[in-house]
């Protein structure tokens, strides 16, 4: 399996091929798209992070020392970002996500979907999977 | 007269910039309004001729400075038509002067049992400082509802105002819907019963012509931000009678007239209410803003505005599920709108990316959002110096972006 | 490293005006400073080339606003050594930040039989809120008294300070007398008993370097219009640990998470106590005149200043029958003084006709001309671009009105 | 006796003999130090006009259908002021006051000592003077 930094260059390799910002959200549509729809079950408030225009879902599971997670949101915009971060973090161990520097939704130019002023989710996002790798990561030790 | 709107666009250079590559198409006016070079040219002349701290000094700068900034209090004063000078005070934007009055009119007037009337359609600048201030003098408020077309029910005031009811707050022009409200006609209702009236104009006074006297307003708020003017500068208008029987909002310089230890007595109006050093530069450059209506004149950008909301419209109707909030008689250059199956956020981000600014979101009414049960809307808004070019590129964007994200 | 006066003089194009024909010596700084040209292109950017409101909007215009805005938060922070962002709350001046502690701290904290005690030498803006608050909350204001030489008498805080004092509030700097209290042992004695400290910080952060962390203060307030930057905007630092338990200030858009009819939830601080549109350009514009402070460095400009005011003291004390007010060990470039059998107002205007900017009056602290039992005082107060040849030309101005006027 | 207007443009001559404005406000100061001063026992608050900065005292007397005014300040330039008004209004009947215009002040270029917002006394006896005027007026009808 690829390291975290590995996948944030590839996924810098592909956006790489769309110079057009259209072109560069219509590829973040399309990962929107293809996130496989986590259940009505699940879209509870528990799994829930609220944002000032658009909700996500975040679903964690563990695994045999890795962390799993699934991810949706009611924005396709959002949803694509949502796809990007769990392409770059499911599956890792605890100690791997902690130890990371994501950097890539900045490189990206996406920036403002990560304000926190803009309160889109996606900060909250971020923030929830480094929780779920403190708290797992607390459970081995 | 015809209406230059190339001469208009040409004192806004920052309408000729390019995002993404894309010419700028500006439609969230209701947000904010650029800016016209002669506001910014009178912020430089302050900044390299003449500036002093105003009102008290003895020194030639300071005197120029208070003349300039004491002008623009009579310039506010006959563009909405006030009985006097000294009713006009400066405040930092609506959201304040809402404030303003909810506390200091609320510490004299509003006690445990009161009733404030509060239109289910405010943005939540003129509905919070209601809110905090009954919930600490005990006070309850009672909601003005709306209807499905966006129109408030006006007919059940005569129920609604009652002997408990200390003051009516409504909005002049909905930020949301465009909603323009039968203001003569709520004034006369509350009045009937002895109601004062405090009126959100953050989104009429430029607009649509208004005149405070003539719509007998007891208090009408709004900001200079929204009307082409500097930030941080908001304007309350209040009736003499009603300030003068208020207590000081904040405490500090310029409110005083004596302090000691013990006791401190208070300057008359409109000073009582302008604690601290106001927004010298702001005041002065919001009077620019001002002539720039009043020379085009409220009737004509009233008429051109209402021809980009009417155009626009129609247009926006032919497309396929597409649901416009807010259908009422009267409505100014707002449109509010969702398509079908597809979030605003997404919609707002990909027309974005084709130059076309819109808001998305809750536009800060998030009871209006809960009656439409909806988690917010697209919304375009127009000012003085949109054009239905701009319109075109807009629908040509919006069929373009739906196709990305259906 | 040489202080380079004339090239920060370069920076404001108006010191160069000439008034009734004499070139200008402004030295009111203590009331507002002159703007540098670096404000000036920073404002005009933002009439020209990106503004949008800031925070919710989803497009380009506002997304660059708000990262400029925001920006400058992280800029103040550094500049004032505040422990996180979230601790800079951006207000329209020091009055307001005092406005908004003595309500939202006194909603919270002071009750019935409360007390606060003030330093005698506190601007009104220090104070008046401190009053109004008390009185509402039937609370007890306790005076911090000074010395004939203009110094606090901090050994009296020990005594002052009782299981019922809520809060001290206390200037870093007075703007009459130039007195730099020894705030670090004031805010220790005051910790001694759990008691917090706001500090008004206008006459200080473009003086002397401040570090709120090292002072340990709770609260530090100040205006971007007296350090050479934009009106309307002021900054309040406050502790994390007080700002999240106190409850809003004002209520409008931006610092709520939810409205209801029926309830509403706020928003996480600094949001929460930001309602309503902030002034943007101004807080924008306030990044390049902390800028110039920070280039130049606050241990210069303070030597610079000290300087100056060593200079205009030794020469003012030559002049017969001249008092001046306030001889502290520590003072900054602030002088007050009077001449035996002059009225302030007559030096005050006749300075003026040479060309020179003083204040007379009361200065905003009534308290202390009661202590003094004058009317007012000349002050003179110097600022970074101010000069030696500058004083001399004031000395030279001074003998000659004063010939006229005796 | 002259005119209202016309004492007006005596001063106005005579102030346009001077160029600078030193040696237009060392005419004021000259001015100022002549007015006789009043009694000590007459500045009482009954005659106060509170200015910001500096105290103004008013004195009204009628006579024969005329109102002598008195008048006296601590700061020497609005005494100076304070003289020209007097010169101005002193020894008119309430009906010559009443219709009457005063341009003078604005005329020299003064016009910042009568600024509402400096509030350094001169207004408020402009209007105490008028006030005085009406109700003598009051009386004789
Ligand atoms: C010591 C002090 N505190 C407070 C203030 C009030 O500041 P502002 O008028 O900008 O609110 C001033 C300025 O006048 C001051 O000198
Ligand atoms: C109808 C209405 N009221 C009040 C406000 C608040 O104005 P401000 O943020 O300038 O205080 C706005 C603007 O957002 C508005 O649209």
């Amino acid at each position: 399996m690829k390291t975290i930094e590995e996948v944030q260059q590839d996924i810098l390799e592909e956006f790489s091929l769309y110079e057009d910002w259209m072109d560069k959200y219509a590829y973040l549509i399309e990962l929107g798209n293809s996130v496989e729809p986590i259940s009505a079950v699940e879209k509870n408030d528990q799994n829930l992070i609220k944002g000032c225009q658009s909700r996500v879902w975040l679903v964690a599971e563990k695994k045999e020392g890795h962390i799993y997670f699934r991810g949706e949101s009611d924005a396709v915009i959002v949803k694509g970002l949502v796809a990007l971060l769990l392409r770059v973090f499911s599956g890792r161990t605890p100690g791997e996500i902690l130890h990371s520097q994501v950097h890539f939704i900045d490189d990206l130019g996406l920036t403002q979907h990560l304000s926190p002023t803009r309160s889109n989710g996606l900060l909250a996002m971020m923030k929830q999977i480094r929780l779920y790798a403190v708290a797992y990561d607390r459970l081995d030790n | 007269m015809e209406y230059d709107v190339n001469k208009i666009r040409s004192y806004f250079p920052v309408l000729k910039q390019q995002v993404y590559g894309k010419p700028l198409v500006y439609f969230d006016n209701a947000a904010s309004t650029q800016k016209p070079v002669q506001v910014l040219l009178k912020t430089g002349r302050l900044y390299t001729e003449f500036y002093g701290n105003i009102h008290r000094a003895a020194h030639y700068m300071a005197d120029k400075t208070t003349d300039a900034f004491e002008s623009v209090r009579d310039q506010v004063q006959q563009f909405i038509g006030a009985g006097s000078r000294e009713e006009i005070i400066f405040t930092k934007g609506t959201t304040e002067s809402a404030n303003l009055v909810a506390a200091s009119f609320g510490e004299q007037f509003i006690s445990p049992g009161s009733e404030i009337i509060v239109s289910e359609m405010e943005h939540h600048s003129n509905m919070v400082p209601w809110q905090l201030n009954a919930l600490k003098r005990g006070a309850k408020i009672v909601k003005l509802p709306m209807s499905r077309n966006g129109e408030l029910q006006t007919s059940l005031l005569s129920e609604l105002i009652t002997s408990k009811t200390r003051l009516l707050a409504v909005t002049h022009v909905s930020n949301v819907l465009g909603t323009i409200n039968p203001l003569a006609q709520i004034i006369d209702a509350a009045h009937r019963k002895n109601v004062p009236v405090f009126v959100d104009g953050a989104q009429a006074v430029q607009h649509i012509p208004v005149n405070v006297k003539a719509l007998d307003a007891d208090f009408y708020a709004f900001s200079a931000h929204k009307m082409y003017g500097p930030n941080g500068v908001g304007v309350l208008y209040g009736k003499r009678k009603w300030l003068e029987q208020m207590p000081p909002y904040q405490g500090g310089g310029e409110m005083i007239s004596e302090v000691t230890f013990e006791k401190t007595t208070f300057s008359e109006i409109p000073f009582k209410f302008e604690a601290g050093t106001p927004n010298i530069t702001g005041v002065i450059a919001l009077g620019p803003a001002i002539a720039l209506l009043q020379e085009t004149g409220m009737e004509h950008i009233a008429a051109w505005e209402h021809q980009l909301l009417d155009y626009c419209t129609h247009q926006l109707k032919e497309l396929e599920g597409l649901v416009i909030y807010g259908e009422a008689s009267q409505k100014s250059g707002v449109i509010s709108f969702n398509i079908d199956g597809i979030h605003p956020f997404d919609l707002g981000t990909m027309l974005d990316k084709t130059g076309i600014a819109v808001r998305t979101g809750h536009h800060c009414a998030d009871p209006l959002m809960s009656y439409f049960n909806i988690p917010g809307t697209v919304r375009v808004s127009f000012g003085i110096y949109n054009t239905t070019e701009e319109i075109d590129r807009f629908i040509e964007a919006l069929k373009r972006v739906v196709k990305m994200l259906k």
